[in-house]
């Protein structure tokens, strides 16, 4: 007869349960499963070198592309650094979404967390923070690289990686909503860029013209409060479309 | 009315062309729009009736 | 049937009588009017069952019957249906955490991710569905999860990459939550698959326990199954066409849907 | 419970289809009417504009479209929003009703300023005019909804996506409205000024007054005769339709 307590457990065996008080209202561990699921995403990511290296590797490529399409002459590259870089940056990440949810969605592991009695919002938002640490970090550690390439220099170089910063944060939390509506279709990829490429035009306006006027040296606390601005707003109402978008998913 | 005759009316003093032009493609999009969905509905209901037709006899 | 009064020194499944006597006649979970489509295909209409402690239920019906959606449509994966169902009087619809903090759901995908270890897809699952084993240290955390990996044979597999096992064993991680669970409401789709003999039986003898302690069980299976005490939900019984369901169940769905 | 019925009932398809049957002729007709009012009075009686002679003309039908353009994509997220919440098929309905004929005014918006642009400001594709860049984008946010209804096969899972993306993109279209305004004045050369408004003499603007509801009352006719082609697909099978289809010939 498989015992379900555990012989020597300490688990406090819970007296006859009164009709009301059921076994969601005992227990509130919602940040343990953040901590949890953060710690799983971390081991499935780093398991396989290729998830934080191929965003990185695209961008350099798309750099040099650039490169070669406008031309070497210092000048215009420089002045057009700011935006190749920030849409550059943006293509990465939104390339990297699609795998966000996918592979949950395929092995069934999604199905299994979005049973949870517990709400929602933290698990995902642990979902989201473990994908932008393998694609949006590796990008903002190497914008100096960025930067060497297309010639920008002294203080802008720092101004581009704190906007990358914040701006990949907002790319990654508005592109996990297209990710987690498309999760279930086997086209999703370029759906994804449909859906989510309008919301994209602060990131890019805000973003690039910070890194503009650094190099400028023009003051930045505008288009720096405007991007924080939009982490906040985005970190904070992303999710609940992301939870609406996945229950629908697995609903088909 | 303003203009004194058709022809002027057309030429609208050299900006004739844009302004027909604007209104052509807003009539066309806009009749579109109209005629299209009713032309469907249209086709739907035949196809309804002639499924019930084919079942009852 | 356990006795409404006070369990037996049972084990602590979470028991389903309560300090007022609830009258094990009393059904836990009520299927009524259920209407479900599949594209403009109607799978069944008007399908109805209840469950009282203890009982389990076998859901029949060919390939592409309905089985896997009638079990996604009760465990609250499915929104796509007309119709009533009731979790201890609360419709599932609106209240669905209340329905998951009490049931288990095994899917055809064993949620199993094949890059980590059966210990680490054990652990997140125990986190998020088992929460009552977190509340202990670390240590007496991994040794129950290790032990119910034992149970279904694993062991010795307990740290190698998921990828590395063969299909069966991969379910058997999944079936390994069996042990850690003490959720009343089981819905196992197909759980016998991919699973040798006595693993069969291990699992058969889980679910015989599981209803004995009042806990309730839906089970669709190909294979027969020596279990005594299950009903039977043939979807052919319920299977009809558009023509005179439409119109019937039209407004009767809504009529008892706006009630909860 | 009883109130709750009919609030049940504007979910029934059949009931719906009455409505648009009996609504649609008069909404119809008031637009035609309107719109062919406000063109002529706007073509033929007002006197051109001082500075932009007769292309102004294109003000007529071109602030209305994009006027609706924008209203329509609130409609479609209102739309999505009764569908999220109270899971109303017409809600769906309507939601996939709206994106095309959206799209299309939009679309139409953007021929028209851009034809405008080309008397007034020397070229077609001005990008420093915000509103017209904007509208770009709003046509964008309308072809993602499009695609979306379009990649799912079930229509319950490509209705409940739409309705979330509309949510989604009416939370972002202030914000992106607002950083393409503020984009434009910032690299606003001297010579084109977008910013100022067009001080246009008060009686050339009644013909717009007349347009404005005319191509309101024209988006509704549309909406309403593609939720009727809807009903007539997701409600083949049933009984009433075929009745109606019968004795309709």
């Amino acid at each position: 007869m498989p015992d379900f307590t555990v012989s020597d457990s300490t688990i406090p065996d819970p007296t006859v349960l009164s009709r009301n008080t059921k076994l969601s209202d005992q227990y509130r561990p919602v940040f343990s499963i953040f901590y949890a699921l953060l710690v799983r995403d971390f081991h499935v990511y780093f398991r396989h070198r290729g998830a934080w290296l191929n965003p990185l590797t695209f961008i350099f490529m798309v750099i040099l592309l650039f490169t070669l399409g406008i031309g070497p002459n210092a000048t215009t590259l420089t002045a057009n650094a700011a935006g190749i870089i920030w849409v550059v940056a943006l293509l990465g990440i939104m390339l990297s979404l699609d795998a966000l949810f996918r592979a949950d969605y395929d092995d069934g592991s999604l199905e299994q967390l979005l049973l949870s009695p517990e709400p929602l919002y933290l698990p995902v938002m642990a979902k989201v923070l473990a994908h932008w640490v393998v694609t949006g970090l590796p990008i903002v550690v190497a914008s100096p690289l960025f930067s060497l390439m297309l010639g920008i220099s002294g203080k802008a170089i720092p101004a581009l990686a704190l906007g990358l910063l914040l701006g990949s944060g907002v790319l990654s939390f508005l592109g996990a909503i297209a990710a987690s509506l498309t999760v279930s279709l086997r086209s999703g990829g370029l759906l994804i860029a449909l859906l989510i490429l309008p919301m994209y035009v602060p990131v890019i306006i805000f973003g690039s013209q910070f890194v503009q006027s650094a190099i400028e040296g023009w003051p930045l606390t505008a288009t720096l409060s405007m991007l924080v601005a939009l982490l906040i707003g985005s970190a904070v109402l992303a999710p609940l479309a992301i939870i609406g978008g996945l229950r629908m998913s697995i609903d088909g | 009315m303003y203009f004194t005759s058709i022809s002027e009316l057309w030429h609208m003093a050299g900006h004739g062309s844009y302004v027909w032009a604007a209104y052509g493609a807003s009539l066309i999009v806009l009749g579109a729009s109209l005629l299209m969905p009713a032309r469907a509905y249209r086709r739907q209901l035949r196809m309804i009736k002639a499924q019930s037709n084919s079942i009852d006899d | 049937m356990p006795t409404s009064s006070e369990t037996a020194a049972g084990p602590s499944i979470h028991s389903i009588s309560s300090t007022e006597p609830l009258l094990s006649s009393q059904p836990l979970l009520v299927v009524d009017s259920l209407l479900c489509e599949r594209g403009d295909r109607l799978l069944f209409a008007g399908l109805k069952f209840d469950l009282v402690a203890g009982d389990g239920i076998r859901v029949e019906g060919e390939n592409g019957a309905g089985k896997t959606t009638l079990l996604r449509v009760i465990a609250g994966l499915t929104q796509q249906y007309e119709g009533l169902i009731t979790w201890r009087g609360l419709g599932t619809r609106r209240n669905r955490g209340e329905l998951h903090a009490e049931m288990l759901y095994l899917g055809h995908l064993a949620g199993v991710k094949a890059v980590l270890t059966p210990l680490e897809n054990l652990r997140w699952w125990a986190v998020v569905h088992t929460p009552h084993l977190k509340e202990q240290s670390k240590v007496q955390f991994t040794h129950l999860l290790l032990q119910a990996l034992d149970k279904v044979g694993l062991s010795r597999f307990a740290h190698a990459a998921c990828h590395t096992l063969s299909a069966g064993q991969q379910r058997r991680v999944g079936l390994a939550r069996l042990y850690l669970s003490r959720h009343p409401l089981w819905i196992l789709d197909e759980p016998f698959t991919a699973i040798d003999r006595n693993g069969i039986e291990q699992l058969e003898a889980l679910i015989s326990d599981h209803l004995a302690q009042g806990g309730l069980a839906i089970i669709t299976s190909h294979q027969a199954m020596n279990i005594e005490g299950f009903d039977r939900c043939i979807l052919a019984d319920y299977k009809t066409d558009y023509a005179n369901t439409l119109e019937q169940t039209d407004n009767s769905a809504f009529e008892i849907e706006a009630q909860y | 419970m009883a109130n709750w019925q009919w609030f049940h009932r504007l979910g029934s398809p059949k009931w719906l289809h009455g409505t648009i049957n009996r609504w649609l002729p008069w909404v119809l007709v008031s637009a035609l009417v309107l719109l062919s009012i406000g063109v002529v009075w706007g073509l033929a009686f007002t006197p051109p504009d001082y500075k932009q002679g007769n292309s102004f003309r294109i003000i007529y039908i071109h602030v209305p479209t994009a006027v609706v353009a924008l209203a329509g994509y609130y409609a479609m997220a209102i739309a999505g929003a009764v569908s999220i919440i109270w899971r109303m098929k017409v809600a769906d309905m309507a939601l996939r009703a709206i994106a095309p004929v959206g799209a299309a005014i939009t679309l139409l918006g953007l021929f028209t300023g851009a034809v405008w642009g080309k008397p007034t400001w020397g070229a077609y594709w001005v990008w420093e005019d915000a509103r017209l860049t904007s509208m770009l984008v709003l046509f964008f946010l309308y072809l993602g909804i499009m695609a979306l209804h379009d990649a799912f096969q079930n229509r319950q899972g490509g209705s409940r996506a739409a309705a979330i993306i509309a949510l989604v993109g009416t939370v972002n279209i202030p914000i992106i409205y607002k950083s393409v305004d503020w984009w434009s004045s910032l690299h606003q050369s001297a010579s084109i000024k977008f910013t100022e408004e067009s001080t246009i003499a008060a009686e050339m603007m009644y013909p717009l007054m007349v347009t404005i509801p005319g191509v309101y009352l024209l988006f509704a006719a549309a909406v309403m005769l593609q939720m009727r082609v809807q009903i007539a697909h997701s409600e083949r099978h049933s009984r009433w339709l075929e009745k109606y289809a019968i004795n309709r010939a």
